[in-house]
């Protein structure tokens, strides 16, 4: 019972602060409220039982990512003209249609876990180590390696492209 | 209930008001210690020897007009200070004092509460505090402190990095990130971290006097270059959270660098017998003296060197600490693996 | 006090030097380099002065910083002083050093009110600030100079203070009649630079 | 890495910050301010604006008589009283060609340069704590007390110390003062070592401060800087041996020098300075005569027509006073300062450019400029 009132309170601050994220007219203002958001999604986290990832997205999210995010916008000074907030415009095609996408993936999803709903459950259970961190890190390191592995090329090369891009000609 | 409700409230309310007060008391320390250093007395009129500084400070503060400036943005800048002192405070529910007591015939660890990721909790923690900074930076619509956030901003995410290595470094020797299990697990190979991992006991120093904006890497809010750095329009209660935050984070500082290097609330050479007779000194008492060692050692820095410059910070903190963070924590875990 | 009843000096006596005084080699140079520039020669309780033509201050200034002779490095001070009665009513003053020779010199250039002079800017850096001065303080211009403005008056100010006819008390009323007004006068206009 | 690196356009439209460093500012040592451009934290130029002090100390000369003009030289470099009276004194007496007593011109070597250890001090001070140093400036602050109180004891003032006459000093020595001189002296060497050990070897002490606002020689010459941001870019120049005044030409010391022309080597040179003071003040304290110490005087000071120009070497650099007399009246007809403040200032924009925010308080510092003396 108190498991869902939790979830319910949580998924609204997370929507309402989503929602503020878009239409908030200070794009310093939407950056504060995304942080707020993260923290609602890394106290969901922690209602599921994962404190280890809820940890981690504050860290990472809140603490280092959006930080630069500010930098930026504080930095170049966005000041959009008040049209843009007018709805229509191929931006708003775009977003709905990215919108539906992740509606259906979302219920396909739903639908996918719903056929075999003890599947991710089994997996976790059948770990040699217990322990939140420990378990994260197992899945990792044996059955996640390679995709662990791409996506830390990935960064690494973002990383020297930004490094690239932002160097000045000398 | 009791166990479950009244005890932890009652944790918190002592913890709460023992940090308040630890902070307005390390403001006098502070003044103290570096007025003797330079040739002075220090506060000496409230009181005698000044003890009551704080408290006239706390009045002070409290009774001043606050002003926001005309063009700030009101919203953030009234979130900013409490962006700042939170983190600050939250972060002490997971910082062990002590063992346990016996107290009323209860068992009570002294300890609000002791979770499994809790070092994890205490850097997650302590990275949103630099919002704090920016957005006071940002908001007072003022170039100074928008100067200031701008290098607290880099100077915080940069050594958040070179700390975050190094505290890997002590999880793989304890292999546990609760507090409390750090220190236990220094109790059982019978040494302190400090002296196994000096590497990481050093940078973990020299990271968190820069996390904490503190001489020689205050440049945040060196008043010399930048007026005051980022709470340069900030007056009365809101500056006071600002300033209590700094002092929060050195305790806090002070208090995970005992725990993880100096052995939390562990007599000094727990596992050698015939010091056994240092155990009749309660384990908070250890603790606090340790902190205390470490807040003086912060103070002390303070008085003795120059500031570095901005550039030279950066390169510090990407060219030297972190590399050798880096190489601490692959060391590590090399001899680690080779041990067992 | 200052004897109102004396009428102003005319000028500054300008002692020529003694016959016997044999010239230094700097000035001799000067006048075999540049005859027609230099006016006349004046020596004082030690101190040498050329006084040039106004035309030709920004030659002699090279020829005094270059010449092996001179090698007059440093420009100590460019100054001025005013002779309200006389057609060319300022002196505008350069004191000299060379460290090579370890020798002074002054060198003086009559100017009259309204007239420019060449700027040594270019010559000895020094001078650029000491010339705004001049400028501020006397309003003579410096033809040349890389950023000829007011530098301790506020660049509002009417009048240069160091004028003889200048007012001791300043303009008075003329300018400070309602400060509040003359503040809000220019809090109006910087808002309006901003816009 | 020979083939042609494309062009990229700027990914974001960057401006420069244009940011007011002062008046009102910790670090500009008075009224001073700065108008920077910065590039993130880069100076891409600064326009130094003056004039917040500027009280017409010239203008209001003209209308003083020559005795009360020491007073107003005392409000030009206030921290450095003393050399200032000197300079305005000696260049009357060169004027009015007036026989100083050699007692007199010994007592004015030791006032100048306890004046400079003071002056110097107060640098070394705020220098420091413009670098994030504090302690050093409470240290430096406590010897200087010790200044004061000799200044004090001997003309009862302790900033502003009218303390020469024309011709001479305004009275002797008080009883054992130079005991007491000669105690500072010993104690000021002990003080020397102790800011020597929290500076010159401290690591960050060296970032702060090497390589930072490089000068040259021949550029500091062009620019106009004296001194010792002159003497730091290592020309020998120093007005106390070139054109010696008082009894500068009996006593026997260093000039001390600087190689690389940046802030460490102007901090190096006023630290031997200090050294070379303390030995100025022993040779003339031991070599002290016995006699008057006012010269001949008028009673009615009223010096010839003419002009005349003096230097001393002040703690800040060449102090020039430049003096018309019309010989009619009993005030000067023209009285001009040439305050080594204000053309050392005049370096400020050079130095800072390509430097950062922390480097332009670090160059005030180490230009060493009084405000009251720039502004006059």
């Amino acid at each position: 019972m108190a498991e869902a009132i939790a979830f319910y309170v949580l998924a609204a601050c997370i929507l309402g602060f989503a929602v503020l994220v878009v239409t908030a007219k200070n794009p310093v203002h939407s950056v504060v409220f995304l942080v707020l958001d993260f923290l609602c999604v890394a106290a969901l986290y922690v209602t599921l039982g994962a404190e280890f990832v809820a940890a981690i997205q504050v860290l990472v999210y809140a603490g280092g990512i959006v930080v630069l995010y500010l930098f930026v916008v504080m930095l170049v000074n966005v000041k959009r003209p008040p049209e843009a907030f007018r709805a229509g415009g191929r931006h708003a095609t775009l977003g709905l249609a990215l919108a539906g996408a992740v509606l259906v993936e979302a219920a396909a999803i739903a639908v996918w876990s719903r056929l075999s709903p003890a599947a991710p459950a089994s997996a976790a259970q059948t770990l040699p180590v217990s322990g939140n961190t420990e378990q994260v890190g197992w899945l990792l390191y044996t059955s996640y390696l390679v995709p662990f592995e791409v996506a830390s090329m990935l960064l690494l090369v973002a990383m020297v492209g930004a490094i690239v891009l932002a160097r000045k000609e000398s | 209930m009791v166990e479950l409700v009244l005890i932890p409230l009652l944790k918190i309310i002592v913890v709460l008001n023992a940090t308040l007060l630890g902070v307005t008391y390390m403001v006098l320390l502070e003044r103290k210690v570096i007025a003797w250093a330079q040739s002075r007395l220090g506060p000496m009129r409230v009181g005698p020897y000044g003890v009551l500084q704080p408290v006239a400070d706390a009045m002070k503060l409290m009774l001043k007009e606050d002003i926001t400036p005309a063009r700030a943005d009101k919203w953030v800048f009234t979130l900013a200070p409490i962006l700042s002192m939170v983190p600050a405070l939250v972060v002490y529910a997971v910082i062990p004092f002590g063992d346990e007591v016996h107290l009323f015939g209860r068992r009570i660890s002294l300890y609000i509460t002791d979770i499994n990721v809790g070092l994890l909790y205490v850097v997650s923690v302590t990275s949103v505090g630099v919002y704090g900074i920016i957005l006071a930076g940002y908001s007072s619509n003022s170039k100074w402190p928008l100067l200031a956030s701008l290098r607290a901003s880099a100077q915080l995410i940069s050594y958040e990095i070179a700390i975050t290595l190094t505290l890997v470094s002590v999880v793989l020797m304890s292999g546990t990130l609760s507090m409390v299990g750090i220190v236990t697990s220094q109790a059982s190979q019978g040494v302190w971290y400090a002296f196994i991992q000096p590497m990481a006991f050093v940078i973990f120093f020299i990271g968190g006097l820069a996390e904490t904006n503190r001489a020689p890497f205050d440049l945040p809010e060196a008043e010399q270059e930048l007026t005051g750095g980022f709470h340069t329009e900030y007056s009365g209660m809101r500056f006071a959270l600002f300033f209590l935050a700094e002092y929060a984070n050195m305790i806090v500082v002070s208090s995970v660098a005992t725990t993880l290097f100096l052995g939390g609330w562990l007599r000094p050479f727990p596992n050698v017998e015939f010091l056994s007779f240092l155990g009749i000194v309660p384990g908070w008492c250890w603790f606090l003296l340790k902190s205390f060692i470490f807040l003086y050692l912060f103070i002390w820095v303070r008085a003795t060197l120059p500031r570095y410059r901005y550039d030279q910070l950066m390169r510090l903190g990407w060219k030297v600490l972190i590399p050798l963070a880096i190489a601490n924590l692959i060391l590590t875990a090399i001899v680690k693996v080779a041990l067992a | 006090m200052a004897d109102v009843n004396v009428a102003p000096p005319a000028g500054p006596p300008d002692p020529p030097p003694p016959a016997d005084l044999p010239v230094p080699a700097a000035i001799a140079g000067l006048q075999l380099a540049m005859p027609g520039a230099v006016l006349a020669l004046s020596f004082f309780v030690g101190d040498w002065t050329v006084i040039v033509d106004r035309a030709a201050i920004l030659d002699v200034a090279r020829h005094l910083r270059t010449a092996s002779g001179a090698a007059f490095d440093i420009c100590s001070d460019v100054t001025a002083t005013d002779w309200p009665p006389r057609p060319e009513r300022f002196d505008v003053i350069y004191c000299l050093f060379s460290t090579t020779h370890r020798q002074r010199l002054r060198v003086k250039a009559r100017v009259a009110d309204g007239d420019p002079i060449d700027s040594v800017t270019s010559v000895w850096p020094a001078a650029n600030w000491l010339e705004r001065e001049v400028f501020d303080m006397f309003g003579i211009r410096f033809s040349g100079h890389p950023d000829l403005r007011r530098i301790l008056m506020p660049d509002e100010w009417q009048g240069h203070p160091q004028r003889k006819d200048y007012p001791l008390e300043g303009p008075g009323e003329l300018l400070l009649e309602n400060p509040l007004d003359w503040l809000k006068l220019r809090q109006a206009r910087d808002e309006a630079d901003i816009e | 890495m020979s083939s042609p690196t494309p062009q990229y356009g700027p990914m974001f439209d960057t401006d420069e910050l244009v940011i007011n460093m002062g008046p009102q500012h910790p670090s500009t040592h008075g009224v001073l301010r700065v108008v920077l451009r910065l590039d993130g934290e880069k100076v891409v130029d600064a326009d130094v604006v003056i004039g917040y002090l500027h009280r017409g100390v010239e203008k209001l000369s003209e209308s003083r008589s020559w005795t009360q003009i020491v007073l107003l030289t005392d409000r030009l470099d206030y921290v450095s009283a003393a050399t200032s009276n000197v300079g305005y004194c000696e260049t009357v007496e060169k004027l009015m060609a007036i026989e100083v007593p050699r007692r007199a011109k010994y007592l004015r070597v030791i006032l100048s340069e306890l004046q400079r250890i003071a002056s110097h001090l107060l640098w070394l001070g705020t220098h420091a704590m413009d670098t994030g140093a504090m302690t050093v400036f409470l240290y430096a602050f406590r010897e200087r007390e010790l200044i004061l109180d000799l200044f004090e004891e001997y003309c009862g003032a302790r900033l502003t110390y009218n303390s020469m006459r024309i011709g001479g000093l305004p009275q002797d020595l008080p009883p054992s003062w130079d005991r007491k001189v000669l105690e500072f002296c010993r104690i000021m060497e002990g003080k020397l070592e102790e800011y020597e050990t929290l500076l010159t070897g401290n690591r960050i002490w060296l970032a702060r401060t090497k390589g930072v606002g490089v000068i040259d020689g021949a550029e500091a010459l062009a620019l106009g800087l004296s001194g010792p941001p002159l003497r730091g870019s290592g020309v020998r120049r120093d007005v106390r041996k070139d054109e010696p005044y008082a009894a500068y030409d009996e006593m026997e010391f260093d000039v001390p020098l600087g190689v690389a022309g940046d802030t460490f080597d102007r901090y190096v040179v006023r630290m031997q300075e200090f050294r070379q003071s303390i030995r100025i003040i022993r040779q003339a304290m031991q070599g002290i005569p016995e006699g008057p110490i006012l010269g001949k005087v008028p009673r009615l000071i009223k010096p010839p027509a003419g002009e005349v120009y003096h230097a001393i070497e002040s703690p800040k650099g060449e102090l020039g006073f430049f003096i018309v007399s019309d010989g009619k009246s009993t005030s000067p007809y023209r009285f001009r300062v040439r305050p080594p403040s204000f053309c050392n200032l005049q370096a400020l924009p050079r130095l800072v450019k390509g430097h950062l925010i922390a480097d332009v308080v670090a160059l005030i510092g180490s230009l060493d400029v009084v405000l009251g003396e720039v502004d006059r």
